[in-house]
């Protein structure tokens, strides 16, 4: 055990608790409470994540501070460690960069929302104040032969069906996220001629894709290509940015910066006569 | 310090989750939002066990984990699919049953 | 003895049973076994007669209990006969009338392809007649009352295939229902007051009334109002006699037996086995007075307007029977003689009816007297029977008629007081209309001139007398309207026969019988002159001439049927379709309109689902709160 | 412990639907006789139960009493009286004519279909009605009850939304329209009902503490458990309102027609004399012995309202154009008279108002299943259509003479007796009602006469000329139905025997007096 695990374990001991909880407390609360609140108030869901990690790592240290020790380290292992993972994977399989607008788009809903969380938060409030919590038995007896141990014997005991019901649970939602997110290909995969004649059936693009207007940029490949008239075509960007709305085009300032390369160029060759042809985007933005 | 405190920031964390459900349309950080509700959850139990001197409070805790662990897997694999299907990660895109 | 009586009805029920349910194997002979059962069960009844003849006076009545019909927590109704001196004198009629007109049908009917049929009703209807007279208690009687007015209307609209003959069929059940209503009320009377409706308790004997005593005059009035109503039904008296003109839509044979011997007189005999009833309600007795006398003068006058010859019988018969009514009321002076003009004119209207059927047979069923004439020369038998029926109905001294309707009048005036002489007036004016249109009748069917023409196809017809099965029952039956009436009358025969049952006084006639007598031999003379100065002396047109108010009236019957068509049937029509109108608008409406409104609410209450699921967790979650608050201010309270 | 003999008279055509469902797609005659048979062996055993009935014996017999689910003191108990075994008898020994009658009716339309599934479908369901039916006869448990009493809507609604009349006069969207409307409205209608009741079963728990009729009818009669006055009187009418639905009960009654209108006629005769049965039943079994008190105070209204249903659904049946309709509100004056019977609260009241539900059974089937005979040769159920049949098919119409004639109570035939009893109870008490109701008989004979002019009397109409008469199968239909109302008409001994002491039961159940005869009173 860590020293902090084991001051937590001495104080928790007790039925009471002591200062250095009380402070423990005071500052990872806020903290938690910070994190919470920007869990749901960050644009962007990696953002959102990050913050939800944190606050749960303070809730373990919480656990610890409660005695449950087992449940701590549980909630740093397979919360924080495992879920937000999985959380994160997902964010980054749909997007990482998007950031959610914020704007609410119900009528009303928002006023609801939070007329209701005010209104269930101070009848929690009120509810805990009124209930009679006054005494605390503390964990002491209960851990006597150790946290773990006394988990287990209640688990392998009491709550043995409820444990192995739990099982049944986490296998079928295994299979159940198997069965939701695998494809099964029901019909032989198409030969390259039959796609081939199904585009000319289809009367799609039949040509090659047109290549992005690759603009030198970090990344350039999300930049659309210009047609003749200026505007950008989506069909050079990847399907795939196009789908999460990640295009970018090639922004007026980098075209006037290229304007003005080019003019300096020009100056420094002294061939002014030519004038570059304005680019509808600046004028239409 | 007086332990109730642990569930009134139990309590009040519960009620940031329960808001954000409400007011978030990505559906990843709903389903964020509801861990967040269900930690708090467990805060409360565990705060509970101490409060009685017995370990059932874990326990109930130990099992929300679980089964949040299975929720999270089944409601990511519908997010993903819908994702593939909509193209998008809203929770307002998906609205067949208005009228 | 006893166990012949259920044989009596057990005949004809059996013929019926298997000429309904036989189907065509049976056609060739089913004519036959319908007469030789309707024969069999008068054998039945000639031999009870004799066996009966055997007794003394008050042995004389025979009970034959079969089984218990309806046991029910203080209500019994059994299935048990009776036959004393009046039913006896029914049975006799009934099944010997009955087994003539059957055997008349035979020739009658002989081209109808349903005659089986007809002869399957023909029994059904006697085995329902026995019972109507034979039960020993109201709610079996009942059955045998409904049970002839079943067999009425399926023989009125025997002929279904014309429109008019299944309206009348279903005009005389329907009538007939609401006279079936006044019988079933006093039977339920009857229960509350008595206990019970079986004759035996209730009525007593005329000596010694049973329950009846014990209840109030108005109680009884009430019963015998009721039963009165259900006489007038059944016997077509004002005002329910609307159906018997209508009912000569049925085969001829049928209106001689049911609509003129038998059925019709149902209600006479209801009057008279209620006699105890009636003695003890003497409001009752007047209106029953008062009806006969109406519905003598009614039919009498519908009788001379009419030119069909059998609804000329039928006026005729409405007021021979409104004589019966008339002398039923008079309570014990009278009950005696309206049976016993029941009877013989049991035998001068059938005979009469059947003469008529015979005519009609011979004239392609013309009915249209317009167009008779001269027939004494084509069918002799016919109108030789014809011709004594005719006298006996008329009351020509020494034949039936005569000592049956004479002794009424002589009744009618023994009543007594204002009521007598006016209720005397009556019956002796019935007598003078009686004999102008009867008169009119004969004269018309069988005197002056011939006056048929050929029909619309050419046919002209060509009279000639009926086969012998026809003519027979009819000579049997003109001895009958012959000899009945003095056989009766000659010391007093039937009335010491019916007697003990009927109970009998004398009443004091302010006039004798010698002034009564020779009073109605003159309005006789005088009615039949004047019908012999109109239809005797002058040709009759063919052509009906339009004719005074009274007479366009009769031949409208009176306008009643105008009445009831008018008030009746058009308000009951109306009535009924605004009854759909308002079942349809109002009472679904309601319902319907409760439904549109719920389903407009709810139409608004669905926007409220605007599908998104976060505003389905707000509500969830208001709800939570709500649940929150709610545990909350229970714990406080 | 002996044989469950109610269990199994219920538990028998129940397996005998789900087996009828079962049967493969192409072998639909199998289907049928599998029907057949099974009702027929439920007819057996009903009788069984009808032969091991002891009428003077103890009040419930053949008692089955399991715990079912004891939080709630709801048991599975089942037991009948006199009263529930007539009315169990009664619709064993009609589902099998009900069967035979609807043979072809649910026959593909074109030959040669072999995936088609109705027809299966069809005789299940009505297998179901039979069993659902029968159980509700013979529940003692009122949640038992209850629950029977609603799910036998289900199978209803599909009989009559599924499986409607096809000679109809319009085309065949409007019909499958009419006929959705139908059963929509039937199902609303009696679902409104029963929530209604719903709400006062759970009432009575509340106030009684269990669902047992036979302990809170002896809790009630003894005073152990006291009412407060208006807590009867609305769980009363709770109970009532479903009741008077299901019967129908004017204002109630607007279902009825559209149903029987629209329904195939075997399904209209399983409504009408089979399902509408349990209303008046239950009046008798619940309403009366729950509430005796209540029931005494709502008498005067419901009298009033059964007579108005009387002459109200007579007066309609003679303006109806539509056959079936016109039969359907005759079987409203009907009901009219068999309610007017239970709350005149006479022994001869009483007894003429099961036996009445007995014969109006008997005598609408006769009927109503002839009708639909007659409208199945046709193709159509206006009355206008018709005319002259009787020349034409004579022993059809003297068939369907003889159901009206028992429709119009003839003297004679069964519907009489009870008639008269239900006539004579209520006059002892309340003669004017009486009087009034007595103007039914007439308007009966109105609207039965009409009906029979118009369609059997006259020239022959071109288009029956062709009719065929009653087929063997449908004369098999018949024949036994008119046999039966003969006989039960001159001996109705053999049931007035074992309804009498039920009914003398309900009467000291709601400690009611029959009137003494006014000459004994004087006395």
């Amino acid at each position: 055990m860590t020293a902090p695990l084991q001051l937590a374990a001495t104080t928790t001991l007790a039925a009471g608790t002591s200062t250095g909880e009380a402070f423990q407390f005071w500052i990872l609360g806020t903290v938690a409470v910070i994190g919470a609140l920007c869990t749901v108030f960050m644009k962007k869901a990696v953002h959102s994540a990050l913050c939800l990690a944190g606050t749960m790592i303070i809730l373990a240290v919480f656990y610890l501070a409660n005695g449950a020790y087992f449940l701590g380290v549980v909630q740093i292992v397979v919360y924080t460690g495992a879920i937000m993972m999985l959380f994160l994977f997902v964010v980054m399989l749909v997007g990482v960069t998007a950031a959610d607008s914020l704007k609410e788009t119900i009528k009303g809903q928002r006023w609801l929302a939070l007329v209701c969380g005010l209104g269930f938060g101070i009848l929690l409030f009120a509810g805990i104040g009124n209930a009679s919590l006054n005494e605390f038995n503390g964990l002491t007896q209960a851990n006597s032969g150790g946290n773990v141990e006394g988990l287990a014997t209640l688990i392998f005991t009491k709550y043995v069906f409820a444990f192995e019901i739990t099982g049944a649970l986490l296998i079928t939602a295994a299979v159940g996220a198997m069965v939701l997110t695998h494809r099964e290909r029901t019909e032989r995969a198409l030969t390259q001629r039959e796609m081939a004649e199904k585009r000319v059936r289809d009367g799609k693009h039949l040509p090659p894709l047109p290549a992005p207007g690759v603009y030198a940029r970090h990344n350039a490949v999300d930049i659309a290509g210009l047609l003749p008239d200026g505007t950008p075509s989506e069909l050079t960007v990847s399907k795939m940015l196009r789908q999460r709305g990640q295009i970018r085009d090639v922004s007026a300032e980098a075209l006037n910066d290229l304007k003005a390369l080019e003019q300096r160029a020009e100056e420094r060759l002294d061939r002014t006569e030519i004038e570059p042809a304005t680019f509808k985007r600046e004028a239409s933005k | 310090m007086n332990p109730v405190n642990y569930l009134y920031l139990a309590a009040l964390l519960f009620t940031i989750g329960a808001t954000g459900v409400l007011i978030r349309r990505n559906a990843i950080v709903v389903f964020m939002c509801i861990e967040l509700m269900l930690n708090a959850c467990n805060l409360a139990f565990v705060a509970f066990s101490r409060m009685h001197g017995n370990l059932d409070g874990q326990i109930i805790a130990f099992f929300t984990m679980v089964v949040a662990a299975a929720e999270v897997v089944v409601g990511l694999a519908i997010i993903v699919s819908l994702f593939r299907s909509r193209h998008s990660a809203s929770v307002d895109d998906a609205s067949l049953m208005k009228l | 003895m006893e166990n012949l009586i259920a044989l009596l009805i057990a005949a004809p029920l059996l013929g019926a049973a298997v000429l309904l349910t036989g189907g065509r194997r049976l056609d060739a002979v089913g004519h036959w076994i319908g007469t030789i059962l309707a024969a069999v069960s008068f054998v039945f009844g000639a031999i009870l007669f004799a066996d009966l003849l055997g007794k003394n006076a008050e042995d004389r009545t025979l009970i034959q209990h079969l089984w218990t019909w309806i046991p029910v927590e203080g209500f019994q109704a059994d299935v048990t006969f009776r036959l004393d001196q009046l039913s006896m004198t029914f049975v006799l009629l009934i099944t010997g009338v009955g087994s003539l007109i059957h055997l008349y049908s035979i020739g009658y009917m002989e081209h109808d392809e349903r005659r089986r049929r007809f002869f399957g009703y023909l029994n059904l209807f006697l085995a329902a007649m026995l019972l109507l007279v034979l039960a020993d208690n109201y709610l079996l009687l009942y059955v045998g009352w409904e049970g002839v007015g079943l067999a009425s209307y399926l023989l009125i609209g025997f002929w279904q295939h014309k429109p008019s003959a299944a309206t009348a069929a279903k005009k005389a059940f329907l009538v007939n229902r609401v006279g079936d209503m006044g019988l079933s009320i006093a039977i339920m009377l009857m229960f509350t007051t008595f206990g019970t409706f079986a004759f035996g308790p209730v009525l007593g004997s005329h000596e010694k009334p049973g329950l009846v005593e014990g209840a109030s005059e108005a109680t009884l009035t009430g019963i015998a109002l009721m039963l009165l109503l259900a006489a007038c039904g059944k016997s077509a008296q004002v005002p329910l006699q609307s159906w018997l003109g209508d009912a000569m839509e049925g085969p001829t044979p049928v209106s001689a037996l049911i609509h003129a011997a038998t059925m019709v007189t149902a209600g006479v005999y209801l009057i008279v086995r209620s006699a105890n009833i009636f003695n003890l309600a003497p409001d009752a007795q007047l209106v029953v007075t008062v009806v006969g006398g109406v519905t003598l003068l009614f039919g009498a006058i519908v009788g001379c307007a009419k030119d069909d010859i059998k609804k000329a019988l039928a006026g005729s018969t409405m007021s021979q029977i409104g004589y019966m009514v008339l002398a039923a009321g008079l309570g014990p002076i009278g009950y005696v003689f309206a049976i016993m003009h029941l009877v013989t004119h049991g035998f001068f209207k059938a005979g009469l009816f059947l003469g008529a059927g015979s005519v009609m047979h011979g004239m392609n069923d013309e009915v249209d007297m317009r167009k008779y004439g001269g027939l004494r020369k084509y069918m002799p038998v016919t109108f030789v029977t014809f011709g004594l029926g005719y006298l006996a109905i008329i009351g020509f001294p020494g034949l039936s008629g005569f000592f049956s309707k004479d002794k009424i009048i002589e009744a009618a005036f023994a009543k007594g007081g204002t009521e007598g002489w006016i209720l005397g007036g009556v019956a002796l004016l019935g007598a003078a209309i009686t004999a102008f249109y009867m008169t009119r009748v004969m004269l018309m069917t069988f005197f002056g001139e011939k006056r048929w023409q050929p029909d619309a196809e050419g046919h002209e017809p060509h009279p000639h007398e009926s086969p012998k099965s026809m003519t027979i029952p009819m000579i049997v039956l003109a001895f009958g309207s012959v000899f009945a009436g003095g056989f009766f009358s000659i010391g007093d025969r039937f009335l010491h026969w019916l007697e003990p049952v009927t109970g009998h006084s004398h009443g004091d006639s302010p006039v004798s019988a010698l002034t009564v007598t020779l009073a109605t031999m003159v309005v006789l003379v005088i009615g039949v002159a004047i019908a012999y100065a109109q239809y005797g002396r002058r040709p009759v047109p063919v052509v009906a001439p339009r004719g005074s108010l009274l007479t366009r009236a009769a031949r409208r019957d009176l306008l009643q049927d105008d009445f009831n068509h008018v008030v009746l049937v058009r308000g009951g029509e109306h009535l009924t379709r605004s009854l759909v109108y308002v079942d349809h608008t109002l009472v679904d409406g309601v319902v319907n309109g409760t439904a549109a409104s719920v389903g407009g609410l709810s139409g608004r209450m669905r926007k409220l689902q605007n599908g998104y699921a976060r505003s389905y967790a707000v509500s969830m979650f208001g709800g939570a709160a709500i649940l929150v608050a709610a545990t909350l201010l229970m714990r406080a309270v | 412990m002996s044989f469950p003999l109610l269990t199994a008279t219920a538990a028998l055509p129940a397996i005998g639907a789900i087996a009828t469902a079962a049967v493969p797609a192409a072998r639909r005659t199998a289907a049928k006789w599998l029907a057949l048979l099974v009702s027929l062996a439920t007819l057996a055993l009903a009788i069984i139960v009808l032969v091991r009935f002891d009428p003077d014996g103890a009040r419930y017999q053949l008692t089955e009493s399991h715990a079912w689910i004891a939080d709630f003191g709801v048991r599975y108990e089942l037991g009948v009286d006199g009263i529930g075994v007539a009315l169990l008898a009664l619709t064993a020994l009609l589902i099998p004519f009900i069967i035979l009658a609807g043979w072809h009716d649910a026959d593909p339309l074109e030959t040669g279909s072999k995936r088609w599934r109705p027809t299966q479908g069809f005789f299940a369901l009505i297998l179901a009605v039979e069993a659902m039916v029968i159980i509700s006869f013979e529940a003692t448990d009122v949640f038992l009850f209850y629950i029977f009493f609603e799910a036998m809507l289900i199978p209803m609604y599909f009989l009559i939304g599924g499986f409607g009349d096809r000679a109809h006069a319009g085309s065949d969207e409007k019909a499958a329209a009419q006929r959705s409307y139908a059963a929509v409205k039937f199902l609303l209608y009696n679902l409104v009902g029963g929530l209604i009741m719903l709400a006062a079963v759970i009432g009575l728990y509340v106030v009684a503490g269990n669902f047992s009729l036979q302990e809170i009818a002896e809790a009630r009669a003894n005073g152990s458990l006291d009412m407060a006055t208006n807590t009867e009187r609305w769980l009363f009418l709770g109970f009532f309102f479903a009741f008077a639905v299901k019967a129908p009960l004017w204002p109630l009654h607007t279902w009825l027609p559209n149903a029987m209108g629209e329904a195939t006629a075997p399904v209209a005769v399983l409504i009408t004399a089979v399902v509408d049965k349990v209303g008046t039943f239950a009046m008798l079994r619940f309403c009366l012995q729950l509430f005796p008190e209540a029931s005494k105070w709502a008498t005067p209204a419901i009298l009033v309202l059964a007579v108005i249903s009387i002459i109200y659904g007579a007066l309609l049946a003679v303006g109806q154009r539509d056959i079936k309709r016109l039969v359907a509100y005759a079987s409203i004056s009907h009901f009219g008279f068999i309610i007017m019977g239970i709350f005149a609260m006479t022994s001869q009241g009483q007894s003429g108002a099961t036996l009445y539900m007995v014969n109006h059974g008997i005598s609408t089937a006769a009927l109503m299943l002839v009708a639909g005979f007659l409208i199945s040769r046709r193709g159509s159920r206006l009355i206008a259509d018709y005319g002259g049949v009787q020349k034409v098919a004579p022993v059809l119409a003297g068939t369907f003479l003889i159901g009206g004639l028992a429709t119009l109570s003839l003297p004679g035939l069964a519907p009489f007796v009870s008639e008269f009893l239900v006539l004579v109870g209520t006059f002892a008490r309340y003669p004017v009602i009486g009087i009034i109701a007595t103007f039914g008989i007439v308007l009966a004979a109105l609207y039965t006469l009409v009906l029979y002019q118009r369609t059997m009397t006259g020239p022959v109409k071109p288009e029956v000329s062709a009719m065929p008469d009653l087929r063997a199968r449908e004369l098999l239909v018949v024949a036994p139905l008119v046999v039966l109302l003969i006989f039960l008409g001159v001996y109705p001994k053999p049931v007035t025997d074992i309804v009498n002491p039920a009914v003398k039961s309900t009467m000291s159940d709601v400690h009611k007096k029959d009137p003494k005869p006014e000459v004994e009173a004087a006395k």
